[in-house]
């Protein structure tokens, strides 16, 4: 029921929404929770496990009943707070967790068999017969249980991430907020005041009090209206601080276009990291409700909520009230109602001894011990000091006291500290080093108190002497006597989103769950939607009565973020799709893709698979051409994503000599040598050349895959073992565009090419050259076992001489090859790369041993020697020949003759495999127990997945010119 | 008692009076036979075996805070048996088949559940570890698959097959693979412990181990000292510390696992699915939250929570793949201390000190093995020699080269 | 979580790359025996409490860092580069 | 004869929204200059002050310890007192101007730039990328690694758009 005069809706402002099919009308400025109940409707969700009907309890994001999926543009969000949900023209929301409707829920049967549902009844049934748990009952329960629902479709929503720094964060705009930000936005701090609401002032906007000398939102307005004219302020509404992390990094969700219909480039959300030299949590505190049988109805309500709804929204939500409470503070509402002229039926005060001073029947001594009314609340049976009645009434209001909000200080495993004068836990100093508790979040509950608290505190935390005056607040004392639950038969909810009610908690402890983070696992009370804020001290106190301890001794469970829950969208954005890792490109790309190569994923680069001729209808007839094309004409491949790393100095040498096996020292000037670098623990890192440009000036390639982690380990031994040495070096791999050029028409096409014929030139030497007057440089190396030349320039000319190399390739019979044909040709040579240097190979394994020279140390040289790191049981790199047609795949294990296929009489595994149109056979690289000395002798190659049990002759890995008289032509 | 569907009803009918205690409650006796410090998922299916197979009932197991109360109640619950290394193999093999009878064995709902586990893969390479991977699986007897794109479409229509970052070129899948309760595990373990006579003595805390010559005498404890001829230590993200009271320095380090949870959510993924390019894998929990993890924290730390960094590469992953959990919304974050190794498998072995047991490094993969851990650890302390499973978990085998690296990252703790 | 790289100022955590223990710095002799080494690469004291590790300022200045800090609070005490080391070259 | 023809990584494209420009330049030669132990001052006596850290002035930007890159002019002969390496190709430059670059930036670097004044620089990241940072008079100058180019652009832009969406509210 909507009351005129009241509220800080717009009332010029008409929205039309729907829920459950039907349209209503709000104003601007409704959350869809109050303008449900401004139209009447009080039924908005079902509970987890009995699937009660329920209605809205709170008027905050701790809400648990009212849960309910909105629809945007194809999608929808499940769980979202009808209390928070900011209601706009062609709001689509429906209620969740119900079926066939709202009203008549075939699940709420589970309601009748609640004697047999009791905390933890699953870990005793449903064992047999055993095939019957994942047939029958587990599909059961995962349909009965859950919430909302999840579209199985992709969200292609936007959503925001952002980075925030500051002097000085304010959570919460209430009284002490406000007053905090106020005290250091005046002193000139950098101050972020970040509020939950889409309206600052926090109570204040439900309050009805005075600050001084005007209405407390107005104060409000008008306190955020300085900040907001302040530069150094920011003002951050419908943003939630969900997180506490270290050395004052916070985590905030900024609702950024929930409030609005679908717009392009609008983010949903925005997931903030904000950086606070200090930060001040004034969250305020929660109200709790009490635990009687049948508490869960719709119609009953926090106290708390019911004010704001009333003073916020203009929103009755009930035309016969009663109050059950055991504090002052309620009763307060109570009296707004009635002076809005709302029927207060009934005021039922827990307290033995409480003053009796409204307009209206007051009980003290009172208890609800049950209420009726299944789809909203009609009656409460009530006992109280002189007897037992029974009160019509459709909206009940709770208060069972005040929790103090201060999850965020509990982030970082600190426990609260309970204080018996009100009954809650608060924040004790330091729990989040940095972060300071003012206000309700730290016990104190009169306006004039927090207003103070927030001064004192920025004060405080900011070392600041110039202070602004407190205007003049209500100072009432919070007056509270323990109340937690009413006994009796029936069930009494504590938990009410998860079901879980003071029986399931007496059980826990009958049980022996007695530990706090028992009945908490054991009951699932405090694992719902909004993590126990409603239930957790509740439901701890009827443990620590049930156990015979106090409620500091049975302590709480642990807070952690976020603090209200987070999507995942957001916390993730800009990940979807491609924005998971950078793409990174060749110089090359444009040109392959001309061509219609496919060009595949390596590491973070794209390479060209193959290029495919007309006529072509696979890739292996493609990647076969290429291969001989190499074999027989020449071939051109982009090698540019390949680690380069310059390195110079007087030490080069020396460094070198640390960090590879071999010796570079002695490499002289304008050759290249190949260079196996090891990683501490004696294993293979990485492999490459390296080249010798000058006396104190080496260029070093490392594999694409490992070019960050060589870069890395470089630093770290520079750094760490050699830090005076003469040396400096740089990645240089995006700076050269590098293409490789061979087969045995190489040097014909390079000489075309460059400025200046080349003349003697043999394999493994370097040098500069000149291309239409740029300079380039010259290596002879070879990744294919042909005469192979690779040739770069500075990147911004590297397309244009891909483009140029191909060409004349071309001319020559030849043409350009993909990553397909370079792995078949690597592999006829037997050459490695990250398929066989996988981590777990050493040097001894790939046949290199021979390469850790003897006479100087260098990383990794002493763990190689590990007598687990040698010998004949060690996997040994060998050859692989098919002896019959058919395909073998790497991955595919290795057995002798004979032996039965299991994993004891394993004898190794393959790495590689290609069919080699230069050979014509199916060949492989593979690691096989004691394999060097089993050259010659057939093997079994079994793969169970591609189905294929064929033999193979192991062999030398060099397949192709094994001589090696094709490189050195 | 024993527990069952009708003890269930019974109960119900007359207002769920009759149930009693778990396990008891007991004081810590003068003398044990052997001594278990840490009662968490490990070392509660110790004493059980040590009980059910091996007839030790004059134990205890010695917890500080509150059973379970460390990473068996912190992790994503996945179980399965799709390791590669031989040394790792047969051990999570071993575990698998005790997991599938977990139930009747303990009389216990730990909701086992195979519900199967894919292992996407996003390149040839991959494939072909992968293949390599199911191929030892289905060698040491256990089950496994390849499944193509279009298979895993029909299957999993929500994953991203065109958008994504790096395209999924198929998947391994084990069908035996899936989940269970986690909390239950351990209250299994300790309810079949207890009925066998294992006194579970909680907010105990061992302050000492003592020994005497290189023999190990019993320990002191926050409750007084207590005396044994054998004493494991199962303290998984505090093996270090204890190791510390006994004098020695061990290979591991403890680093930081987060995991999450999301709201409640009606069924809507079946298996459990773990990304190939990033961490994160994810299962949906029979209460119907979404439940994922990713890689460690990347640092050492003792601190039980983790820092956003890892929390949003993880939320990245999960939106590349599966962008249809953009609206789930996170519910809670956890960190669990995990006992890191140098080559990421774990430690079941004497120590140099006679009666010293160690039972440690359990990585990222520690709630799979409670059973076989449990197992093979109880026959290691009652019989004095490796379980044939375990024979290869040796305390010194870094210095003797003798490595069970499954990821290739390295032997080195800084390469993980 | 934040670092305070001495060259660039505090930083945010996924900045840096993590290496572990100070024990990488400690680097036996070639001829040293396999139990040093062993205590190089694999022993860890592993503290709970004040310890001192290597990270990496990887998307940063390429600088390593010695950092002294709690891993029961994470708490920062110290950090330097590792090539400011007294004795880094030698 | 082969005709090079040299290329930037996006063809100098610039793209405007809300009033905010971003757009690729060409900075011409960049070379890394790293002096060697001991030499930073006889490199400052060739080349003009070397620049603190996270600094940059007179087209000399600091990249790291001893280190920085000469922009826009060539190399003078430093043979013994630093290494010196071509880079001109190695990166793309992007000029963000505008009302909501610090907005823009705050999207995907860690960093607070809004105090950030002329003549400061920053090694840090873009995203998941390597990032060169300098701030100018009126705008920052973005330096990433030519390949990935693309992606800087694209996460750039995503950030605008929503920025501007934003504003539009």
């Amino acid at each position: 029921m909507r009351l005129a005069d009241k509220g800080l809706i717009d009332r010029s402002k008409l929205v039309t929404f729907t829920f459950d099919g039907r349209s209503y009308v709000g104003f601007a400025g409704d959350s869809l929770a109050s303008a449900l109940l401004a139209n009447g409707v009080k039924l908005m969700g079902r509970s987890f496990k009995y699937h009660r009907p329920r209605g809205v309890l709170t008027a905050g994001s701790e809400e648990p009943n009212a849960l309910v999926e909105v629809l945007d543009d194809g999608q929808q969000t499940p769980n979202t707070r009808a209390t928070v949900q900011e209601i706009h023209d062609g709001l689509v929301a429906r209620s969740q967790n119900r079926w066939p409707n709202l009203r008549w829920d075939m699940l709420s049967i589970n309601d009748l068999a609640a004697p047999f549902l009791s905390a933890g009844f699953y870990y005793k049934t449903f064992m047999w017969p055993r095939a019957f748990w994942e047939g029958i009952y587990e599909p059961l329960i995962r349909r009965a249980a859950g919430l909302g629902k999840l579209l199985p479709k992709h969200d292609t929503a936007d959503y925001d991430r952002a980075f925030a720094f500051c002097d000085l964060l304010v959570i919460g705009s209430g009284p002490t907020g406000l007053m905090a930000a106020l005290t250091a936005a005046k002193a000139g701090r950098d101050v972020i005041l970040a509020e939950e609401d889409h309206m600052m002032g926090g109570r204040l906007l439900s309050d009805d009090g005075q600050i001084g000398g005007m209405a407390s939102a107005d104060w409000a307005n008008a306190t955020i209206a300085t900040l907001r004219a302040m530069p150094n302020v920011r003002l951050m509404p419908r943003t939630t601080v969900v997180g506490a992390y270290d050395h004052g990094t916070y985590s905030a969700l900024e609702r950024v276009g929930l409030h609005v219909a679908h717009r392009p480039h609008l983010p949903r959300e925005c997931f903030w990291r904000i950086v606070a030299g200090q930060t001040i949590l004034a969250t305020g505190a929660l109200e709790r409700p009490i635990a009687f049988r049948n508490n869960d109805r719709p119609g009953i309500m926090l106290a708390g909520a019911v004010q704001t709804y009333l003073n916020r929204y203009g929103v009755a939500p009930g035309r016969r009230v009663t109050l059950f409470a055991n504090n002052d503070g309620a009763r307060i509402v109570a009296r707004q109602l009635m002076a809005a002229g709302v029927k207060v039926a009934a005021i039922l005060d827990s307290r033995p001894v409480a003053s009796v001073i409204e307009d209206c029947p007051v009980y003290i001594d009172a208890r609800v011990t049950d209420t009726k009314g299944r789809h909203g609340l009609t009656s409460i049976s009530v006992s109280h000091a002189a007897g037992s009645m029974e009160v019509e009434t459709d909206l009940l209001m709770l208060s069972g006291g005040w929790n103090p909000l201060l999850h965020l200080t509990c982030h970082q495993n600190g426990r609260p500290v309970w204080r018996e004068d009100i009954a809650a836990f608060v924040p004790k100093p330091g729990m989040i080093p940095g972060l300071t508790a003012a206000g309700s979040a730290n016990g104190v509950f009169s306006t004039a108190e927090c207003l103070a608290q927030g001064r004192d505190t920025a004060a405080a935390v900011l070392g600041l002497a110039d202070l602004p005056d407190l205007p003049h607040a209500e100072a009432a004392p919070y007056a509270i006597q323990p109340f937690w639950a009413v006994p009796g038969e029936g069930r009494a909810w504590l938990d009410f989103a998860n079901d879980v009610t003071v029986k399931d908690v007496k059980l826990s402890a009958q049980e022996g769950y007695v530990s706090v983070e028992h009945m908490k696992r054991y009951t699932t009370q405090g694992m719902a939607p909004d993590q126990g804020k409603n239930s957790n001290v509740g439901a701890l106190a009827v443990l620590a009565d049930a156990t015979g301890r106090g409620i500091p001794e049975t302590g709480t469970t642990t807070f952690r973020p976020p603090y209200v829950p987070v999507s995942i969208a957001a916390m993730g954005a800009g990940g979807r799709g491609v924005g998971f890792a950078p793409q990174r490109f060749l110089t090359s790309d444009q040109a392959s893709r001309d061509r219609g190569a496919p060009m595949i994923e390596a590491g973070l680069w794209y390479r060209p698979s193959y290029f495919p001729k007309p006529g072509e209808s696979t890739w292996r007839e493609a990647c076969d051409r290429e291969v001989m094309m190499v074999r027989q004409t020449v071939g051109v491949a982009d090698v540019s994503t390949l680690g380069k790393i310059d390195i110079q100095g007087r030490d080069a040498a020396r460094f070198l000599d640390l960090v590879y096996t071999g010796t570079f020292s002695t490499l002289p000037v304008g050759r290249v040598r190949y260079g196996l670098m090891l990683r501490e623990d004696g294993l293979v890192m990485d492999d490459g050349t390296t080249a010798r440009l000058g006396e104190n000036h080496y260029l070093m390639t490392t594999t694409t895959a490992a070019a960050g982690q060589v870069m890395r380990h470089l630093d770290f031994v520079h750094q760490a073992y050699c830090a005076d040495y003469d040396l400096r070096f740089i990645s240089v791999t995006e700076s050269w565009a590098q293409f490789a050029v061979a087969g045995p028409k190489a040097r014909q096409l390079l000489n075309s090419l460059l400025d200046q014929p080349l003349g003697d030139f043999p394999f493994m030497s370097c040098g500069e050259v000149t291309i239409e007057g740029v300079k380039a440089r010259l290596f002879r190396i070879s990744f294919s076992g042909e005469e192979g030349y690779e040739i770069a320039v500075p990147t911004p000319y590297g397309e244009s001489l891909f483009r140029d190399l191909v060409a004349r390739a071309e001319t020559l019979g030849g043409g350009p090859y993909g990553m397909e044909a370079l792995n078949v040709l690597r592999i006829e040579k037997g050459l490695i790369t990250h398929a066989e240097i996988h981590g777990r190979v050493t040097a001894f394994d790939i046949g290199a041993q021979k390469m850790i020279a003897t006479k100087k140390d260098c990383i990794g040289k002493a763990s190689s020697t590990r007598p687990g790191l040698t010998g004949p049981e060690r996997e040994q790199m060998v050859g692989l020949r098919a002896l019959s047609d058919q395909p073998i795949g790497a991955g595919a294990h290795l057995f002798t003759p004979g032996d039965k296929v299991n994993r004891e009489n394993g004898q190794g595994y393959v790495t590689s495999v290609c069919y080699s149109p230069t050979l014509s056979s199916w060949l492989g690289l593979a690691f096989l127990k004691d394999g060097r000395a089993r050259h010659g002798q057939q093997i079994r190659l079994v793969d169970h997945m591609r189905k294929t049990d064929v033999l193979c002759e192991v062999c030398d890995p060099v397949f192709h010119d094994p001589e090696g008289g094709k490189l050195r032509a | 008692m024993r527990y069952s569907g009708l003890k269930v009803i019974t109960e119900g009918l007359f207002g769920n009076k009759g149930w009693t205690r778990a396990w008891r409650d007991p004081a810590p006796k003068a003398e044990y036979d052997a001594i278990i410090i840490g009662g968490g998922g490990h070392g509660l299916s110790t004493a059980y075996y040590l009980a059910k197979n091996h007839g030790m009932t004059n134990i205890a197991v010695l917890e500080k805070g509150y059973l379970g109360s460390g990473n068996i109640g912190r992790n994503t619950t996945i179980v399965r048996a799709n390791y590669f290394i031989p040394g790792n193999s047969e051990f999570y093999s071993h575990s698998l088949k005790l997991w599938e009878g977990l139930e009747l064995e303990l009389n216990y709902n730990v909701m086992h559940s195979q519900r199967g586990q894919v292992v996407l893969f996003h390149s040839d390479g991959q494939r072909d570890l992968q293949i390599r991977r199911a191929n030892a699986i289905v060698n040491q007897g256990d089950d496994a698959e390849i499944m193509t794109v279009d298979q895993l479409r029909a299957e999993f229509p929500y994953l991203d097959y065109e958008q994504t970052r790096f395209p999924i070129y198929g998947g391994m899948m084990q069908r035996r693979a899936g989940t269970a309760r986690h909390d239950a595990v351990a209250w299994g373990y300790a309810r079949g412990a207890d009925q066998r006579g294992v006194d579970l003595i909680q907010n105990c805390e061992v302050t000492g181990i003592d020994v005497e010559n290189g023999v190990v005498r019993g320990v002191q404890t926050t409750r007084g000292p207590i005396r044994a001829k054998k004493v494991a230590m199962i303290a998984a993200g505090r093996s270090g510390q204890v190791a510390a009271m006994a004098g020695m320095r061990i290979p591991v380090e403890s680093h930081i696992m987060q995991a999450f949870v999301t709201e409640g959510l009606k069924p809507v993924m079946d298996a459990v699915i773990s990304y190939g390019m990033g961490h994160f894998y994810i299962s949906q929990s029979d209460k119907g939250g979404l439940v994922f993890g990713g890689d460690i924290d990347m640092y050492a730390s003792y601190a039980a929570r983790g820092n956003l960094p890892m929390v949003e590469h993880v939320m990245e992953a999960g939106m590349t793949l599966m962008p249809m959990i953009g609206r789930a919304k996170v519910l809670r974050s956890w960190g669990g201390i995990m006992d890191m190794t140098p080559d990421g498998s774990p430690i079941i072995d004497k120590t140099p000190i006679e009666g010293l047991f160690i039972d440690a490094g359990w990585n990222y993969g520690g709630f799979k093995a409670v059973p076989a851990s449990g197992w093979c650890m109880a026959h290691l302390m009652a019989t004095g020699q490796s379980h044939e499973v375990a024979r290869r978990f040796r305390l010194d085998r870094f210095r003797t080269g003798q490595l069970l690296d499954e990821e290739g990252t390295g032997s080195q703790h800084n390469l993980h | 979580m934040r670092l305070i790289c001495p060259l660039c100022g505090p930083r945010d955590r996924r900045e840096f790359y993590y290496s572990g223990s100070e024990d990488y710095l400690n680097r036996p002799t070639p001829d040293a025996p396999a139990e040093a080494w062993d205590d190089m690469l694999h022993l860890r004291d592993n503290p709970a409490g004040v310890t001192r590790d290597l990270w990496y300022h990887e998307t940063g200045c390429g600088s390593w860092l010695l950092v002294t800090r709690s891993t029961t609070t994470h708490e920062i005490l110290a950090t330097e580069r590792v090539a400011d080391r007294k004795g880094a070259g030698a | 004869m082969p005709e090079l023809i040299a290329k930037t990584a996006l063809s100098g494209q610039s793209t405007t929204h809300a009033g905010t420009t971003l757009a690729e330049v060409n900075l011409g030669q960049i070379t890394s200059i790293a002096c060697f132990p001991g030499q930073m001052a006889a490199v400052s006596a060739v080349l003009g002050p070397f620049p603190a850290p996270n600094t940059h002035a007179d087209g000399l930007c600091w990249t790291g310890p001893d280190q920085a890159f000469l922009i826009g002019r060539a190399a003078p002969d430093l043979t013994g007192l630093a290494a010196t390496t071509d880079q001109t190709g190695g990166w793309a430059a992007l000029r963000l101007t505008g009302p909501l670059a610090v907005d823009v930036l705050a999207r995907l670097v860690p960093l607070d730039l809004r105090h950030m004044t002329e003549g400061q620089a920053a090694r840090a990241p873009l995203g998941h990328m390597q990032m060169v940072l300098m701030r100018e008079a009126d705008s920052f100058l973005i330096l990433v690694f030519r390949s990935m180019a693309r992606t800087a652009w694209h996460e750039l832009e995503e950030a605008m758009q929503m920025l501007a969406a934003r504003k539009a509210l």
